[in-house]
């Protein structure tokens, strides 16, 4: 500690001069705060006052800066000391623009901006820059999992950009669905005729390519480590096992086709109705010419049956949409077509469903004399040497039927993800509870995976909805919740073959992004750039397996003797696993459990005469306390009793924050976090929740320091609520007063 | 400015005696005063109008309507028809289009025109007044020869459907159309320009067959001209004209209103605001009389 | 002009909107230099005036705070707000864009106190309101606003309001003797990220957007629902500012037209769907939401979302192109159509009608590079020429009518592509 | 096979609309439909038919061929062009309705007594007779197509409409014994029928 400088910058600009005792500021820096350079300016965030600072970091070994300005939201570009640890004192936003004009609030104000300059000098204290992890993961070999579109799309791209790259395919020929396709339908414009699949270029390109390397009639066996350092194993049907260290990973797994077995309702089953990839292989034996059935007649008509077993709500068939089905039932109406126009086709629909310039592929099909109809069909039986679909057309408003040699059923996608994890965890349960049949299903589940993970968490990448193995947000379509491993494709999300081939470009950036970052020890998304990571004091681990089960990227896994071990790279620097830990033996180098604690405790805390509660509220940085702000920028009053740190997800909240508030004299604590529940908005995936499950179990406590239940509150706040999170504060502030002073103040 | 001469289309209502002599006889007044000189297309014949479809199928009428086109390509070489009536223009410049897009039916045509010795080579282009108006005179040009404003008087410009769809007037709006307005305010009348029945159908189509349905069209159409405060209505179609004056008083009839709302063409406004007669405007045509403009033209 | 500020081993990214942004932070987070251009003063684009996201409902400032955040700690992206392209010479790998910097006549020393807005009185159109409100003529764009820095309207330099802005500025922040610049950089790829704009609603004339104040569409919608927007969130009709609670959402407004958009503007149907939801959260079972429409388009998992729209007794929906709209005399707007499902006529009283509005490319009136190849409604395929050509590329709606989410993929896609041509280059350089 | 499985085999088959395609006027633009409805919430006599444009184009591609055919609501069109102006698909809506009707008619499949019909009818035979339409008798003609005494009820009727437009000299009384007409009546007629006869040999109508 002997090298560190302390130094506090107070800036009077922007009215804080005119609202504040700068002087009294600065003396509580000095004092208080115990920094050893104090100093103050009108503009701190000209040149001038960032030039002060710079001299001083550089001339004065100055190794911490505390800026008591506006929010560590405003003037970043200014406030920019990348060698010094730094803290922010939101003076501006988190005081003068939310404290009632007018000299009768001239004390609140100034308590409020002293304790500001306290909090921030407190957090400087326990504050270091992070150095960066030594251990860092240099592999930048990228491993594609499947050798359809998708995944050699991925593969070439990424070899294309320089990067070496391995392809697993489990089958004996690179291609996967795409494989199976006569024509695709068209990329570009003019978007009129089904085009080649460009398959056979791709896969030609990608065996011929230097940095590629691919590894047919093989599966991925196992798959150990971090970005920058996975071990995989790749296991070849002959049972030949090859190790491989990659840096990255796309899993590119694809789809299998919604089983027409399942639809006899439809006509599953019977000899003249096929689903689409059928048709495909129909379609391929022909070669252009008239598609021919089994039994080896011409097709003189043909029905296309959209939404087979899809956007169900009985629960018995797929409830999602496929997304590609119309535009595919338009393409292979238009093999008849084209082949013979004198072929009757008939697309029954309910919602014609081809966005964007499918609509000239749509009107292509017209002019070719597709006929289009709006209806719901209600049974496929055979007849005579055909088919007889019956269904309701919903234009003509009537029970109608049509004669068909031949019916395809447009049937959905089946992601082949692998293994749900929420199942998987509790069979898991269930088997470490002695369960035999749970043992013997646990081993015939993982027979099922695709990436054999040796995480914590379980073998496979976290399951979205129906399946798939996609992002839960949506400015953040590549969030993976296992840091360097992207799905690509239809494994992702059901989708045609133009999105597949877009989606895995991206899915190949994102790999190549977390082999630069890996390499450079840098957090990836969001906190893209960070460069502190978990430390932990495992002698004071009492091996609860909190962290492990929480964190939500699943970063940490279990030795034998099972304590926590840490995956830097597969770390998102959310603090979950700080905010779980009973023992508080986790932090990080510029965010801790002292770095806050220390904040709580500098707050100067009123006597219970006084009439001046103190609120603590716990922010998280990414929407409660922009929502803050930005009530600033717009001027909205709210109390000056409550007190804002911010923190990096609710998750992070340890309960010990809580008791040192309330012990300390606080009469409130608020957290505010994100939406919680199915369609949450934590990018941290559960802070929230686990801020509401963790503060649900302190209630004991509460009660036997003899509090109130209500003087702790979480509450879901986006960052569209400006208005909303004042109305908040000053309710619970009122509530508070109802309740009186914290009988806790004046014990410390 | 240098006379302006065009083909004059004037097509079968718009003959001495006819529904819309009214028209004709103030379109010729109108045209002298804007020095544009009108040539009859020689021997022109009816435009088979959209009501002959039922029995004169697609070529007949577009045969028919080259006919004409020919006649003005052969006498009248480099002008430009130009027709008054909504339905002549849409009738012959709906069959000169599809004679541009297709060289098969160009060549029936002429098969077809052969028969009476004619040959129709492409030439021509069919324009409606109003178009002229505005296009080759412009709003300022129109107001050069005024001579009296109609100022005080309150116009519903209704335009109706053929001069509006589907080909439009210097590219307004189908649905809003503002021409009539401007014209309206060009002369120093007040335009309503948010007169809400100004495309509304009149049912011409259907007058003889079915009246009960286009005197429906023309209740709303008169009923609401009044409810915007309209003192006359003012359009650039004969059928229109026609159909909107004439039924009036049967509507009353019927259905115990009082209408008796003047209908005028655009071509009477302008007549008198260049300084004509109630008689050279045609205003002695009216089965409504359109007192508020003869006491202008009076003047 | 001034001299070269990057080098062919820099991409030019076009737009700052979300695709631009991620197209930047993604290409940067890889250790890229971009240089991110935006014309309007601030970063954010359009996602930045919506309220909420389909399916999730969440918040697109959410996204774009983190997105921010990126931004704010990385030093390879450089922000050039207030640019346009002038034009692009030169081929892959190695183009020189000239770039107009238009005068925002406010310093970076502006520290965003807002004194320059309060001395000012004069009011413009708030183009982040699509002109449902006005703003002072000095001012924020918005409350997310990056740079957060105020703009001085070039309307008041020269008068005496300009001289109120500058005086009120104790920081010496407002330069009202700014020029416009030209500039000129070297770039080795270039991704077009100027995505979208509203189509004109005055031009689907049946709708009488230019005629009825209670026909207006559906991106003035978000700003209504916005606790950021001109009404506080509130649903409050524009003619009258009466409770807007029974609300008609008119589908494929300009799009899937011969007339208007070729395309199918792809965002609309669950744009409305959302929109529903909007009513709902206002009003609970009192709004009633109308859904007229020729397909609903809710694909892959959206349809979990139309189903859940489906089943609020609210939401009621008409398979039908809404043939016209009059407006009565209380400036209701009364719809006229028929329902094609069995052939139902109506004739519909709401309370507002919302026009969901297709997409047009924003570049549609932009003057692309002659070598970019565009499609028939003018979005964005790449260059002309072949593989060896693309230097170039489209990303997000620029490319094609796409969702957020989808154009965050296509930009992620358009940043390996650039990067593909910068690691070409660097090889070819070393070589 | 039974009477309604002969219908069913002929359903959703192309059969009606190749048809259509081939003998009407523009009608190959039918399967341009989408369904969407704006034309016929755009007719303004919609409340009066029974068949929507769309719905009759759907009718068509279900093969429908008696009811289409069969339909009055063709002849309710005024050619107000509303549809066609709003048509997303640019289908031309005006000119299929006639092309069905004029097919309807010359087929003899359109509906008996149909008024617009036989004053549609009227009107063309009016126009050919002297190449200009003599409105006088073009509008007696139709009074009396219902027959005498109807017609003389109906001329009655519209008596003071008639001797207004006298007076106001836009009804020629004279008209009745000719009126205008083209000089080259000859040639006029000679190219309706030589275009007549092209259009049927084209259209496989025999005379």
């Amino acid at each position: 500690m002997a090298d560190n400088k302390f130094a506090a910058y107070i800036c009077s600009g922007c009215g804080l001069g005119d609202q504040l005792d700068i002087k009294t500021l600065e003396k509580i820096a000095l004092k208080e705060g115990k920094m050893q350079v104090v100093k103050s300016h009108p503009f701190l965030c000209n040149a001038e006052g960032v030039q002060m600072i710079n001299d001083d970091v550089e001339k004065e070994g100055v190794t911490h800066v505390c800026i008591a300005a506006c929010s560590r939201r405003s003037k970043t570009e200014a406030f920019h000391f990348p060698t010094v640890a730094m803290s922010r004192a939101n003076l501006r936003e988190g005081v003068i623009w939310v404290v009632a004009a007018g000299e009768a609030h001239d004390e609140v104000r100034q308590e409020m901006a002293d304790d500001y300059v306290r909090m921030g000098c407190a957090e400087l204290k326990k504050m270091k820059l992070p150095a960066g992890n030594p251990d860092k993961a240099h592999s930048k070999r990228i491993l594609v999992v499947g050798g359809g579109m998708s995944g050699l799309t991925a593969a070439f791209e990424a070899a294309e950009a320089g990067y070496e790259t391995l392809v697993v395919e489990k089958q004996a020929q690179l291609g996967g669905w795409a494989a199976n396709l006569w024509k695709r339908v068209p990329f570009k414009a003019p978007y009129t005729e089904p085009q080649d699949t460009g398959l056979a270029d791709l896969a030609a390109k990608v065996g011929s390519h230097p940095l590629i390397k691919v590894h047919l009639n093989s599966t991925v066996a196992e798959t150990a480590g971090a970005p920058g350092r996975f071990a995989v194993k790749i296991a070849q049907e002959s049972g030949a096992v090859t190790e491989e260290t990659v840096g990255a990973i796309v899993q590119a797994t694809g789809f299998t086709g919604y089983d027409i077995a399942k639809l006899p309702e439809l006509g599953g089953g019977q000899a003249n109705v096929v689903d689409q990839a059928g048709l495909e292989s129909m379609a391929r034996a022909a070669n252009g010419a008239t598609i021919k059935r089994a039994d080896g007649k011409d097709v003189k008509s043909v029905v296309f049956l959209q939404c087979a077993g899809q956007r169900d709500d009985s629960g018995k068939h797929l409830p999602y949409c496929s997304g590609h089905c119309c535009a595919t039932s338009i393409k292979q109406a238009m093999y008849f077509k084209n082949a013979n126009p004198d072929i009757d086709t008939v697309v029954v629909y309910q919602d014609l469903r081809v966005p964007g310039m499918g609509e000239d592929f749509y009107r292509s099909a017209q002019e070719k004399g597709v006929t289009f109809t709006k209806g719901k069909a209600s049974g496929v039986e055979s007849s005579g040497n055909g088919c007889k679909v019956s269904f309701r057309d919903l234009i003509l408003d009537e029970e109608t039927s049509i004669n068909a040699d031949l019916v395809v059923l447009a049937t959905g996608q089946v992601p082949s993800a692998g293994v749900e994890l929420d199942a998987w965890t509790e069979v898991t349960n269930a088997a470490d509870g002695g369960s035999a049949e749970a043992k013997q299903q646990k081993i015939v589940m993982h027979k099922s995976s695709v990436l054999n993970l040796t995480y914590r968490q379980g073998p496979d990448l976290p399951q979205f909805k129906y399946g798939f193995a996609d992002s839960h947000f949506i400015c953040f379509p590549y969030e993976t919740r296992r840091t360097g491993i992207y799905a690509a494709g239809p494994v992702r999300r059901p989708m045609d073959l133009l999105q597949a081939t877009e989606d895995a470009t991206g899915a190949a950036l994102k790999a190549i992004q977390a082999v630069e970052n890996a390499s450079l020890g840098r957090a990836a998304h969001p906190r893209s750039g960070d460069l502190s990571y978990p430390l932990v004091r495992l002698e004071g681990c009492t091996q609860c397996k909190r962290c492990t089960v929480e964190c939500p990227f699943g970063a940490i896994d279990e030795d034998e003797k099972r304590f926590p071990v840490f995956n830097e790279q597969r770390c998102r620097r959310c603090g979950t696993c700080m905010g779980a830990c009973p023992v508080r033996v986790i932090s990080f180098e510029n965010y801790s459990v002292d770095t806050v604690g220390s904040q709580i405790k500098a707050v100067d805390m009123p006597d219970e005469f006084s009439e001046r509660p103190r609120i603590l509220i716990l922010a998280c940085e990414n929407d409660a306390y922009p929502a803050l702000d930005m009530a600033g920028l717009s001027r909205t009053v709210y109390s000056a009793f409550v007190r804002v740190i911010p923190v990096r997800c609710l998750g992070s909240v340890n309960t010990i924050w809580i008791t040192d508030a309330l012990n300390s004299g606080f009469d409130g604590v608020m957290m505010m976090g994100c939406k919680k529940g199915d369609d949450y908005q934590c990018h941290f995936v559960k802070g929230s929740e686990l801020a509401h499950y963790r503060m649900s179990k302190i209630g004991d406590t509460l009660t036997q320091l003899g509090l109130e239940p209500e003087r702790v509150v979480t509450q879901e706040v986006a960052i569209t609520d400006n208005q909303r999170v004042v109305t908040l504060i000053n309710d619970y502030v009122a509530q508070i007063n109802e309740l009186g002073m914290s009988p806790m103040k004046g014990f410390n | 400015m240098a006379k302006k001469e065009y083909a004059f289309y004037p097509g079968c209502s718009s003959q001495l005696k006819a529904s819309a002599s009214n028209y004709l006889v103030s379109t010729n007044a109108m045209c002298k005063s804007l020095d544009i000189k009108l040539t009859e297309i020689p021997d022109w014949n009816c435009c088979g109008a959209s009501v002959g479809y039922c029995e004169g199928g697609e070529l007949p009428r577009i045969a028919i309507n080259a006919r004409n086109f020919a006649q003005a390509e052969t006498h009248l070489p480099g002008q430009d028809i130009v027709a008054t009536c909504a339905a002549c223009w849409l009738g012959a410049r709906e069959s000169k289009e599809r004679l541009d897009g297709s060289a098969q039916l160009m060549k029936e045509t002429n098969e077809a025109l052969a028969a009476a010795g004619l040959h129709y080579s492409g030439g021509a282009n069919v324009r409606h007044m109003v178009e002229v108006l505005i296009e080759d005179f412009g709003y300022d040009g129109l107001k050069q020869p005024m001579k009296k404003s109609l100022e005080g008087i309150k116009f519903a410009g209704y335009v109706g459907c053929q001069t509006n769809r589907p080909f439009g007037i210097d590219g307004e709006s189908f649905e809003n159309p503002l021409y009539l307005d401007k014209m309206v305010e060009t002369f120093g009348g007040e335009a309503l320009t948010t007169y809400d029945q100004k495309v509304t159908c009149c049912g011409g189509a259907l007058a003889f067959s079915e009246p009960e349905k286009s005197q429906k069209q023309i209740r709303d159409i008169v009923e609401s001209a009044y409810d915007h405060g309209a003192e006359m209505i003012v359009t650039p179609c004969p059928l229109c004209q026609a159909n909107v004056e004439v039924y009036q008083s049967e509507i009353n009839k019927k259905q115990g209103t009082k209408f008796n709302m003047p209908v005028l063409y655009y071509s009477q406004l302008m007549t008198i605001a260049y300084g004509g007669s109630a008689k050279e405007a045609g205003l002695n045509g009216q089965l409504i009389r359109a007192e508020k403009l003869e006491k202008i033209a009076g003047k | 002009m001034t001299a070269s500020i990057a080098t062919s081993q820099a991409i030019l990214v076009v737009g700052g909107g979300i695709s631009g942004m991620t197209a930047a932070l993604e290409a940067a987070e890889c250790g890229k230099q971009v240089i991110l251009a935006e014309k309007t003063p601030t970063l954010g684009g359009r996602t930045a005036l919506l309220y909420r996201y389909f399916p999730k409902m969440c918040h697109p400032t959410c996204g774009l705070e983190i997105n921010l955040r990126r931004l704010k700690g990385n030093r390879n992206v450089r922000v050039m707000t207030m640019t346009e392209v002038l034009a692009v010479t030169g081929r892959r790998g190695d183009y020189t864009v000239t770039l107009k910097v238009s005068p925002r006549y406010v310093t970076e020393s502006c520290t965003g106190c807002g004194d320059c807005a309060n001395a000012v009185s004069a009011e413009i159109d708030n183009p982040y309101e699509y002109g449902l409100a006005k703003t002072r003529a000095a001012y924020l764009p918005h409350a997310m606003a990056y740079p957060q820095r105020y703009v001085i309207d070039p309307s008041i330099v020269g008068t005496p309001e300009g001289e109120k802005a500058k005086a009120a500025c104790k920081f010496g922040a407002v330069d009202l003797e700014m020029k416009e610049e030209t500039v000129e950089i070297k770039v080795g790829a270039v991704i077009w990220a100027t995505g979208w704009k509203p189509y004109d609603a005055a031009k689907i004339q049946p709708y009488g957007y230019d005629r009825f104040a209670n026909v207006i569409t559906s991106v003035e919608f978000e700003r209504l629902a916005d606790p950021h927007g001109p009404t506080g969130g509130k649903i409050l009709r524009p003619s009258d500012g009466k409770e807007a609670k029974d609300i008609a959402f008119i589908q494929c407004a300009g799009s899937r037209d011969e007339n208007h958009l070729r395309h199918c503007s792809r965002i609309c149907c669950m744009a409305s769907l959302k929109q529903t939801q909007y009513v709902r959260e206002a009003w609970g079972d009192a709004g009633k939401s109308t859904v007229y429409y020729i397909d609903i388009r809710a694909i892959d998992r959206f349809e979990d979302f139309y189903q859940m729209v489906q089943k609020d007794a609210t939401v009621s929906f008409v398979k039908s192109k809404v043939a016209k709209i009059v407006e009565d005399k209380e400036s209701n707007p009364v719809l006229h159509g028929v329902d094609t499902e069995g052939y139902h006529r109506y004739a519909t009283t709401h309370d507002l009608a919302v026009l969901a509005i297709g997409m047009e490319p924003e570049a549609n009136g932009i003057k692309l590079p002659d070598d970019m190849l565009l499609d028939s409604s003018g979005f964005i395929e790449g260059c002309k020429g072949t593989a060896e050509d693309q230097g170039m590329f489209g990303a997000g709606a620029a490319s094609s009518p796409l969702d957020v989410n989808r154009s965050v993929q296509s930009a992620t896609a358009a940043a390996l592509r650039a990067i593909k041509v910068i690691h070409k280059t660097a090889r070819t350089e070393q070589v | 096979m039974s009477n309604a499985n002969v219908q069913a085999v002929a359903r959703y088959q192309n059969d009606f609309l190749r048809e259509v395609e081939e003998r009407v006027e523009e009608g190959h633009m039918v399967k341009m439909c989408m369904q969407c409805g704006v034309c016929a919430g755009s007719c303004p006599f919609g409340p009066d038919w029974e068949h929507s444009p769309q719905k009759i184009f759907m009718m068509i591609r279900a093969g429908k061929r008696d009811e289409v055919l069969g339909s009055d609501s063709m002849f309710m069109c005024t050619s107000c062009y509303s549809c066609i102006v709003r048509c997303p698909r640019e289908l031309p809506i005006t000119h299929i309705m006639h092309g069905l009707a004029n097919y309807a008619h010359r087929l003899g499949l359109a509906p008996k007594g149909q008024p617009t019909r036989e004053f549609a009818t009227l009107f063309w035979n009016n126009l050919v007779k002297k190449g200009r339409v003599n409105e006088l008798t073009l509008t007696l003609g139709h009074y009396f197509t219902n027959g005498l005494v109807s017609g003389i009820k109906t001329a009655l009727g519209m008596q003071r409409i008639g001797l207004g437009l006298f007076l106001a000299k836009r009804l020629n009384p004279m008209e009745i014994f000719g009126g205008h007409g083209v000089k080259d009546l000859k040639g006029f007629h000679a190219i309706v029928a030589k275009a007549k006869e092209i259009e049927d040999r084209k259209k496989g109508f025999t005379a």
